[in-house]
């Protein structure tokens, strides 16, 4: 009833942890039974490893909060190596997350997941916390065309492109990644802000920018996941600010086939639980018998 | 499943001082000192839970010595007894009570006494001098008083103990092994003073944190072996193993 | 110590109560001594009279509230007829803001206004909650750059533009429309946004779409007011969740030269106060002398 | 100044039933009946205050019946006597009680209850045939049950008086002049029957508000004189000017 199939991988609910808020999938397991899941999405990893951004990663803002971790993560080789076998006996269905500072790094390290056991590479090519790049392929779509373009010729993985509330225009840039050979789009990663400490009169972040979420963007993120399911052929994955199962409800009713969860698991360690949960408890209610009997359905 | 997250109510909320605060929760908890939870009395706003250092573990009660400070710690203060709150915990690698041994400095900073208060109860029984610095008066210090034989204490303003900060009453030289907890700057200067006299000083890093259990990686400090979670490699560091700058 | 200049109209301070939330003025005579405020800025108003939009006109959401009022309004003559005279009585500057459907409807009702006792027409480009027009400026700047263009030649009183956070490239917007002879940027107007009803299973809002504000878009709305303070030359006036003097201080820090305040005025009807006292009071802590001291310290 | 806008706190808040509260906070308050006040026990979540009819005013006293629904209400309802309360009001236009002559009926639906309490001791010295429907069992009827001569009473379940909506068990025709507050499917068919019978009907409309002092227009009605705001032409409405339909 609750099984939901993205680009053929069958997911066994439509809820997904969001990538950079659940780690490698293992960090919850002292709080619930991570097989519920119906996947999870791994820590942005680039081919080579990385140490994030220095000073202020984290500030806290009125309904979400800001980051700007800046991809720290092992690398592709070691999370193979190190985390994959881990992530994949959550039982979950595994999605590697990748950022990139460049084309031939994006492809490097999606050549190396498509020979290991991922379900499902999520092409991330709008984290604005990266100086270099990532961002600079979320804003235009002719960019994206180009990156998506060449990363899918390179691999037979399903591919979904994840991608940033500040693109120019979120529904040219979703067709351009459609066109480029996309399997599935998801969206949205984090909005650019900014916070200032007004005692030191510095910006709080070292990169003066970081990224917003949690649910003061679930409005903006939900409109713009309604306008790209309606414009694009391919599943789609919403996300931004869920923190309930009302909140996955209205994103799946805008034609989302699944969703993530990232801040929310700040929330409540379970939270993915309550939301599974809960959507299942309303299609009861309301007689709704599969997911996508109520898919785009206003 | 056990799980570390739990839904249940305030025991009581004691005002220590003008803005600082002791809630107690009934219950049969077990953690290592230098542990914390991830406090939370509201249900969205704000976004994130609180955290904060086991103040004591005693009597089939937990107990968290907090201040004032902004939104969260304001709404935590303002609960009485039988209200809701969550905890999830106890997070963190803690003190190693092992370490303690030979001539034992802890060193306490201000709110600093809170894992500190827990951590003597732990090692009680052992011969430890201990300093505690405040700005005025001094709060937190009932167990230590009773039983520590050598408490030294100095308030800024001098109206109680020594006057000025406690680090300028401390040398480490004297000491086996040092045990930190305050505020940032005070714990850069007591780990290169350490680091100067040779002796190793373990300190409790205060960084902001989100998920609190390794998932999200805002909470990293800069060490000689790259950047680690205060939430689960720390938030307890060998001073010498720190980057220390305006950074971290 | 608190005034600033704004295309040389001079406030007694930086705090002016933004469009749409603030009626014409007298509203809130109850609560305050409204000429305690640097300006008023009116009620959106169009060159023919509007009711607004049916259906729902609002929806409270996370950190803040979506609006689809859809600029109900007296008309530009009506507006000069009953409730300019009030307005200005507040003793606050005055300051028309102007929305439109056609270029020819700007220009119309700017001329009216021109010849009127208001201080500042404020030219609302970024309306998102009138299917036919004003938003429709908003997004291209080659759009606005003509509008604001011919608007501005035919008017001489001093032109602010009030850009939406929804443009493709806000810079790019802005200096297009600073090229086109606007005398100030004020932004940003809200964030399109979308909710649904996943009872009745239908969107919140007739049109879709609404405008969310409030402190949810605060973090956005500062770096985007950083980043056109940092590309044009005119003043600039910031808004966007500013709820407390700490919040209004952060924009003045980017680079603002004043601020107004919306969907605050709805936590506190007297909250303006309350932020221009503060503002005073930072100020004397912090040992500056003038606003724009602390203007863009960042 | 003298302000509208009141930082107080509670006196008591009283649970009427499973989800029903009275609120009441001291002061010497003046207001007409179905005026309301934007409470607000929260610093800024929920954005919004929230819209509460004047349930009665007494004793030195003001009260606010209300119904648990969501974010807002439910922080209402956990307030206990001496925690901080903004009130911000009266607000609205209210019943004209020189419109109370002749024969004069008063209908409520459920939480319709609450301004009709008020309005009805304002009037007490008169005629009036009180119509009351709730889902199950009634609240909120003291008054009116000890004054009133006539009270009809309704329950959806027939637990308590007849059975079914209230509405089917009036008839407008032989009053001169009708008063109902209820919900909004209620409401249009009391105004359609009044329409019929040529019996003019005062309703109080429920819209959602953010200033709830006619500055945001987020609360208009549509009416035959155009679009009108709920919180300052309104709450009550001439039920022969407004335009209803599903968009009202
Ligand atoms: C491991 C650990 C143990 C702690 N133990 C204690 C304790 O026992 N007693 C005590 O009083 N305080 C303790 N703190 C500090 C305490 O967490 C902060 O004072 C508190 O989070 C402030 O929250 P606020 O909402 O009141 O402040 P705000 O300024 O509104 O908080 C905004 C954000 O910044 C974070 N933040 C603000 N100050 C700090 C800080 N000093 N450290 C970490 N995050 C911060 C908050 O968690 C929140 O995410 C501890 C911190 C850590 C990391
Ligand atoms: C003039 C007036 C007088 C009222 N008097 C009473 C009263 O005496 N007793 C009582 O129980 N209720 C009364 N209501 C309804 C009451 O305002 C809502 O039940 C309340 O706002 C719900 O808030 P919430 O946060 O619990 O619900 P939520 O659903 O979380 O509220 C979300 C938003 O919708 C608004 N909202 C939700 N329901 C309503 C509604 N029915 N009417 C207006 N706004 C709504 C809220 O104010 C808020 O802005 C009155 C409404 C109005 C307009
Ligand atoms: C701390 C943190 C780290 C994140 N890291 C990544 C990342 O590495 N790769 C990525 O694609 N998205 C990352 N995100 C974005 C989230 O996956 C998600 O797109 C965004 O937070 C919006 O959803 P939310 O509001 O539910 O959190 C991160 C978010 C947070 C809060
Ligand atoms: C109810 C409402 C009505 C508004 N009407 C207008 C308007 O007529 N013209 C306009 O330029 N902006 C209008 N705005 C936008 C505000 O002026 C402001 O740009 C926006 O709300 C962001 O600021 P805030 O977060 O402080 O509210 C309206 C906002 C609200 C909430
Ligand atoms: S707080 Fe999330 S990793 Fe430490
Ligand atoms: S609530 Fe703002 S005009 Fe009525």
């Amino acid at each position: 009833m609750m099984n939901v199939n993205i680009c053929s991988v069958e997911l066994k609910n439509p809820v997904i942890a969001a990538s950079g808020t659940f780690g490698f999938g293992q960090e919850y397991a002292d709080y619930f039974d991570v097989s519920r899941l119906g996947g999870i999405s791994s820590k942005g990893l680039t081919f080579v490893p990385r140490q994030g951004n220095d000073w202020e990663r984290m500030h806290e803002v009125k309904g979400g909060m800001m980051n700007s971790v800046g991809l720290q993560n092992p690398g592709v080789k070691e999370f193979i190596k190190s985390e994959l076998e881990g992530m994949r006996n959550t039982g979950a269905a595994v999605i590697a997350n990748l950022g990139g500072s460049t084309v031939e790094d994006y492809i490097k390290g999606a050549k190396l997941l498509d020979n290991a056991d991922v379900d499902i590479i999520e092409l991330n090519i709008s984290c604005p916390n990266v100086k270099e790049g990532g961002m600079a392929f979320g804003i235009k779509s002719c960019v994206a065309n180009d990156v998506v373009r060449q990363v899918r010729a390179a691999v037979k993985k399903p591919l979904m492109v994840k991608l940033s509330p500040n693109a120019q225009d979120i529904v040219e840039m979703a067709l351009a990644c459609e066109e480029a050979g996309a399997d599935s789009i998801s969206l949205v990663n984090t909005f650019k802000g900014m916070a200032i400490d007004i005692r030191t009169k510095k910006p709080v972040f070292k990169n003066l920018f970081a990224g917003v979420s949690g649910p003061a963007i679930k409005p903006m993120a939900l409109r713009m996941v309604y306008e790209v399911c309606k414009a694009v052929k391919v599943p789609v994955v919403g996300m931004g600010g869920i923190s309930s199962a009302e909140d996955a409800i209205e994103f799946i009713m805008a034609g989302a086939h699944a969703v993530q969860i990232g801040t929310a698991n700040f929330i409540k360690p379970d939270i993915c639980v309550d939301i599974i949960d809960g959507i299942e408890s309303f299609m009861k209610q309301e007689g709704i018998k599969r997911i996508e009997d109520m898919r785009g359905i206003i | 499943m056990n799980s570390k997250y739990i839904e249940t109510v305030v025991f009581e909320n004691e005002k220590v001082n003008e803005c600082v605060y002791k809630i107690s929760i009934q219950g049969d908890f077990e953690a290592k000192p230098g542990q914390f939870y991830m406090l939370r009395a509201w249900d969205e706003e704000p976004v994130l839970s609180r955290p904060i250092s086991i103040n004591d573990i005693e009597g089939g009660k937990i107990s968290f010595l907090f201040q004032t400070v902004g939104r969260g710690t304001n709404i935590l203060s303002k609960l009485r007894g039988g209200d809701e709150i969550k905890i999830m915990g106890p997070l963190g690698n803690g003190f190693d009570v092992d370490k303690v041994k030979g001539k034992v400095a802890m060193l306490s900073g201000g709110m600093g006494i809170a894992p500190l208060n827990y951590f003597y109860r732990s090692v009680m029984d052992r011969e430890i001098d201990f300093y505690a610095g405040f700005r005025n008066t001094p709060y937190g210090m009932e167990l230590v008083n009773e039983h520590c034989k050598s408490v030294t204490i100095a308030t800024e303003d001098g109206s109680v103990g020594k006057t000025g900060y406690i680090i300028d009453h401390f040398e480490p030289r004297d000491y086996d092994v040092v045990f930190c907890c305050g505020p940032e700057k005070m714990m850069a200067i007591v780990i290169k003073k350490c680091e100067e006299a040779g002796v190793p000083v373990y300190v409790s890093m205060e960084k902001k944190m989100a998920c609190g259990i390794g998932a999200c990686l805002v909470c990293t400090c800069k060490t000689k072996d790259g950047n680690k979670r205060s939430c689960t490699d720390g938030p307890v560091f060998l001073g010498s193993e720190l980057i220390i700058n305006d950074e971290c």
